[in-house]
């Protein structure tokens, strides 16, 4: 089942689906497509095919080179580069510290970044998470000690993902330790070729390595990357928390690898027929489509309030929750559904350019990486325990 | 302000919100369940005073002509107050039957007496093999002079023991569980040959099984054409599924306040029990259970406009509300410990409630079956 | 999947499974078969019937009119009654009171009150509960003074389990309120006859009447009634908690549930067959037999240490967790099997004696009475989240 | 002490868990596995040593004649330490196979051998149409002078790589998921016509898929009768699928171990996470998972003496430890949170070989379907 579109809805999609048709170049799609390891300028050739069609940050108010669309277009816009197995769009700098700069940043920090954030010149990532401080974010330990006209930052932050990538660093550094510990945080931007930063990789579970540990020894920052005013970080990382909530839910993305394993189930044998005769590994799909269109339901309605205007309620939760089990779902089905050729570990199978035979059928050499990696939805961007902490401190009010 | 509704929808929701708030006490339907009808002829006057029994049927006859969308704001009010008036049996599906496939004659007889609650129908449709099997209909109509005999026997018919017309399915034609050859008849609750054996439900409604042993019926009984009735019985019974989720999804709302009260008020060990994390995770599980269930129905009941997903909608509706249902039914008892275990207090009420709209028009394995087997040919 | 018996322990079910067909009462095994309510009458009738033979009580030392049987012989013996669809021994007496009085009590109420446990003469409940404590026991408030050679008690207890039929009440109150919660804590024996006390029924959601209130007013008790020493009746009632722990997992009640929903599904039509041939309904019946094996194969464990006299662990625990979720999801199977009967709700169909032709196949009457009352095991003899909780701090040390 | 176990049982319990925890170190292992062979080559003197390989062989070859009792006993030790060398392969798979179907001469050949870790063997059976259908195999061998002709294409083949003998599966007669006309030959590694393309699998094992043209056999190559292979095959697949169910409650055990470890010591919010009520309650449901299995996989393997029973009691226990080891394993992940998921800790190798385990011979779903047709004709 599929949203209902109206007829200016129908016409919007239409363009969209020529365009991503007529310039997602098909090496990348296969690279999706097979969940492939993307490079840098993997994602940086699509994020520049966007940015020359002006479609690169839909988010964003038109005056700093948003589209202007509604929130239905900008859903249906998510759906359609998903479907079309488009990369992902890193959202470090066009959802993350872009509007934090919109919002809090100066003028001349606007002049610089935002326009940089568009072309893809700059490549962001985040310096938030710390080592042991998992998801009690406020404990942070990063001291950045005011030295004339810079910070000197020393510290660690982890979990960086593609820190290997980025031109650019967004921190939650300590300024004071002075009151409440989420007072004394201030949100500094951070040159990645300063001296003294080290980026040191973290290999996971499925053999991938988008993950970073970010080492900051005596990181001279100038005193001009300060976003805002000094101890009001905390404030600043609230505030993009409760952004893009939508996005959370990654329902386009999840519809593709939905009809992904339905594709592979037709092809993957079963006594006289494929998996995809077996009633029960129908049912498991459906079931998992039906949650999709409940979550779904779900995200049309907070984008109807989003431009009503309302304020966020505990539906950004269930937004991250929801969608989250759904990706996990799905990753499991995948894996069931690649029977004994889950098996094979292939890590070069993963890269781009490999041109050998594959084993076994070449879908099946991401399942169970895919599966192991995507344990980290449940766990990043606030855990799900968190998550319903927030809600129950909502509802009971405890 | 519920943005998901247009301003007609939000001013009924206020409407039907107020008169369970005000009218509609767990005490008071107490006494009316106990009383006679099983129910309240009051409410019904006030039913269709307020229009909510004229609402979905067409203006030509004295309805609104509202949509299934404006059906499902009133019976989430209805799930709220857990209302056991006759409303699906007469509106939803015995008056919607004649307004889809009925004769001018029938829907001119019929459907303004029901709009004004003058008139209650009953549908007697399922028998003791059916299940959920639609199709599954042994009840045979044989065509005779100037009429017809009818001869079988219908289980579960609700609304059946108040009604004051009964529509009856039948087999005119074709085998057991053929779509072909279905008719559906008007019969007369006092017809010679009918014989209505009365009960309670678990849940506070009123039905009754059927036996018909040579019930006669004119040729002005037929509903429709001979042998084409299993269309509008599908479409008929799949929109009732959309509207009794938006009551599951009313009777969840209120199942989750009191339990979330209960939480905040309810002291043991010291504090209150919601202070421990374990119970917080659950009732956030719960808000989420509803949250999904209500943005899913009210989405499912503008999707199916379109008839030709509407059986899709249906059973995706069925299988949300549900495991959202069972979730939170159980949940609620078993948050509240022995007190909702008992008669005297409302959560069991809401409980058996939800777990019976989960039984009816086929459970959420029925239609994760139905569901799997379509989606995959339009996938 | 039945246990592996030796010889012995095969001979010994023979002679079991003989004795039973040969002295249940068939009217008896039809209320049970069909989950009739039982009355006062229905249970002593079998109490006495397994009391003269002398198998009443094979928990009990053989000098107290035990059976000396070995634990898998008390196993195979629990299995043969309930699957012969046997009545329930009640607990009251004697797995609760019945060894607190032969460890705590002095001998003239080991002489007077354990004859009349094994012969029936007295039928007991337990004042535990009380309104508004919950699970939360030590905060007790119904109060016991001393007056003479008597106590005088007030209070109140609740969800007492037949304490309508009831002659005698083992009870906790309070004697003093100095000190931790625990302790001034008594236990207390009561005649139900007394002045001053009240049964009020509480009916349940099912419609069922198995749980009451207990008015306590002014209720004059023997000194001579007092279990062991003043203030220790904590202490007593941890004792009871831990005795008896693998009748907790109801394993033979569930494995006859599992038979009797099996038993319906062959019986209900659906399409050209019946529901047994529904490959989905047969793997729900499979995955809750072999979360059946699996629990039995625990008890098996426990029944093994106890012989070898291992300290109970957090098996106790995981048997009434495992057990009650068992129990709840055959109800919830038996449910979904009697399809669109499960609606009429005909209470006196519950009640034997009942000759009127049944509302659709009588089988159907309880299936959704049952479902609502077995809610009730995830809740009584400490929630299942309680159990948890043990466990936690047993694993935990927190 | 383990009431669980004979005298004797926990005497090797003992001896298997000071290996584990004495020379099988998490960082020692991960050199093994990063080596050439993908395993270390002393270990498997060090089995031989202390009688492991011996265990299950007959005593009449070199073995001890240990029963499956005896296998779950050292199974379970193999998982506490994520055991990477071929013991399933060569032991439980290929030697069964000859100790149940080979010649004598075979027996005498090969086991003795095998016994003294001079031989190692893998079990060619799988193909890439089969999935977990033991019956379905295209792999033909055609009856020649003097001997077979062996071609078809066989996939995932465990402990291939190093293995001195394969075990080959092939059809003699028969359709193709026929249970009828499968047979089994010894194919020596550098057979003419032989391609091995090994790899490496997730959870550090290593397997190979092979492809035969024209590979020649010897008549004596044939173990046991041509045509009546399969219930040897199916016979040892399901003992194995109970000692792998041994496997996982080791692994279990240490992960469990593990993750409350963390608990206890892991701060966050300025408290021990354990102190969190819900991760209490995940981690007493972890412990009610390994308890269960445990209790299970040892019961089963006593069962299992019973050759009827064990279809039955191989299914339950890659059901219990399908559903055990999966819900561990992600509780495990997401109790430790970030640090789970990385490479260089150990619970995510325990995780991944829980995930494996269930993909090996068929996975959860699959054995409950195996059971439900089963249980339903046996009660």
């Amino acid at each position: 089942m599929m949203m209902e579109l109206s007829a200016d809805e129908s016409a919007f999609r239409d363009a969209v689906r020529v365009f991503v048709a007529g310039n997602l170049p098909a090496a990348l799609r296969q690279k999706v497509e097979r969940a492939q390891h993307l490079g840098r300028e993997d994602f940086l050739a699509w994020h520049k095919i966007l940015h020359a069609k002006g479609w690169i940050a839909p988010g964003w108010p038109v005056e700093h080179g948003g589209t202007g669309w509604s929130p239905m277009q900008r859903h249906i816009f998510d759906d359609e580069l998903a479907t079309a197995c488009a990369p992902q769009i890193m959202p470090f700098g066009l959802s993350m510290v872009g509007p934090v700069i919109m919002n809090f940043g100066n003028d001349a920090q606007k002049a610089h970044y935002l326009p940089r954030i568009l072309s893809g010149e700059d490549w962001w990532c985040q310096g938030y998470s710390e080592p042991g401080a998992g998801s009690d974010l406020a404990s942070l330990k990063t001291k950045a000690v005011r030295d004339g006209d810079h910070y000197v930052v020393d510290g660690a932050k982890t979990w960086t993902t593609y820190a290997q990538f980025a031109d650019m660093m967004f921190c939650l550094v300590r300024t004071s330790s002075e009151g409440k510990r989420q007072e004394g945080i201030s949100f500094l931007l951070m040159d990645m070729k300063s001296d003294g930063i080290t980026v040191k990789p973290i290999r996971t579970m499925d053999g991938g390595q988008e993950i970073n540990e970010v080492f900051l020894d005596n990181v001279r920052v100038p005193a001009e990357n300060l976003i805002g005013e000094e101890g009001k970080g905390w404030t600043y990382a609230k505030f993009l928390l409760g952004y893009e909530r939508t996005g959370m839910a990654t329902i386009g993305r999840s519809r593709r690898q939905l009809k992904e394993v339905r594709k592979i189930a037709a092809s993957e044998p079963l006594g006289e027929g494929t998996l995809s005769d077996d009633p029960k590994f129908r049912e498991k799909a459906a079931a998992i489509e039906i949650d999709l269109l409940a979550l779904e339901s779900l995200v049309l309605q907070v984008l109807a309030e989003q431009s009503a205007g309302a304020n966020p309620g505990p539906e950004s939760s269930f937004l991250k929750i929801k969608g989250t089990e759904i990706q996990q779902a799905l990753s499991e089905l995948l894996l069931e559904a690649v029977g004994n050729y889950a098996h094979p570990f292939v890590p070069e199978a993963l890269e781009h350019g490999w041109n050998e035979e594959p084993i076994g059928p070449a879908y099946a050499a991401a399942a169970a990486p895919h599966y192991f990696n995507y344990r980290k939805t449940s766990i990043y961007g606030g855990t799900n325990e968190i998550q319903k902490n927030i809600v129950a401190k909502m509802i009971l009010g405890l | 302000m519920d943005i998901m509704l247009s301003d007609e929808q939000r001013l009924l929701k206020e409407s039907v919100e107020r008169f369970i708030a005000g009218e509609y006490g767990f005490e008071q339907r107490k006494s009316w369940v106990e009383g006679g009808a099983g129910y309240s002829p009051e409410n019904w006057a006030t039913f269709a005073e307020l229009g909510w029994l004229a609402l979905p049927l067409p203006e030509d006859h004295g309805g609104l002509g509202g949509t299934l969308g404006d059906v499902a704001v009133l019976m989430e009010g209805f799930g709220r107050g857990l209302v056991v008036e006759p409303y699906l049996a007469t509106v939803l599906l015995g008056a919607q039957i004649i307004a889809d496939a009925g004769t001018d004659a029938q829907k001119v007889d019929i459907l303004p007496r029901v709009a004004e609650g003058q008139m209650k129908l009953a549908f007697a449709h399922t028998e003791r093999q059916s299940r959920y099997d639609l199709t599954d209909v042994k009840t045979e109509a044989k065509a005779g002079s100037g009429g017809f005999t009818l001869n079988g026997q219908k289980s579960i018919v609700f609304g059946a023991p108040d009604a004051d017309l009964l529509v009856v399915s039948a087999r005119t034609d074709g085998g057991q569980r053929s779509a072909e050859g279905l008719s559906l008849f008007c019969v007369a609750p006092d017809a010679a040959g009918l014989t209505v054996r009365a009960y309670g439900t678990q849940d506070d409604h009123r039905a009754a099984d059927l036996t018909l042993e040579n019930v006669e019926v004119d040729a002005s009984a037929l509903i429709g054409s001979a042998g084409e009735a299993f269309p509008t019985i599908s479409k008929t019974v799949q929109r009732a599924m959309i509207a009794l989720g938006a009551e599951a999804v009313g009777a969840m709302d209120v199942l989750n306040e009191l339990t979330f009260e209960y939480l905040k008020t309810r002291k043991q060990f010291g504090a209150p029990i919601g202070a421990f994390q374990s119970l917080q995770h659950r009732a956030a599980e719960m808000l989420m259970a509803h949250k999904l269930s209500r943005a899913m129905v009210f989405r499912m009941a503008k999707a199916s406009a379109d008839d030709e997903a509407l059986a899709q909608a249906a059973s995706a509706t069925k299988v949300q509300i549900g495991q959202a249902g069972k979730f939170v039914g159980q949940q609620a008892i078993q948050l509240h410990g022995g007190i909702g275990m008992t008669h005297e207090y409302a959560a069991g009420h809401y409980f058996k409630r939800l777990t019976m709209i989960d039984a009816l028009f086929g459970t959420t394995d029925h239609h994760l079956s139905s569901y799997a087997t379509s989606s995959f040919i339009s996938s």
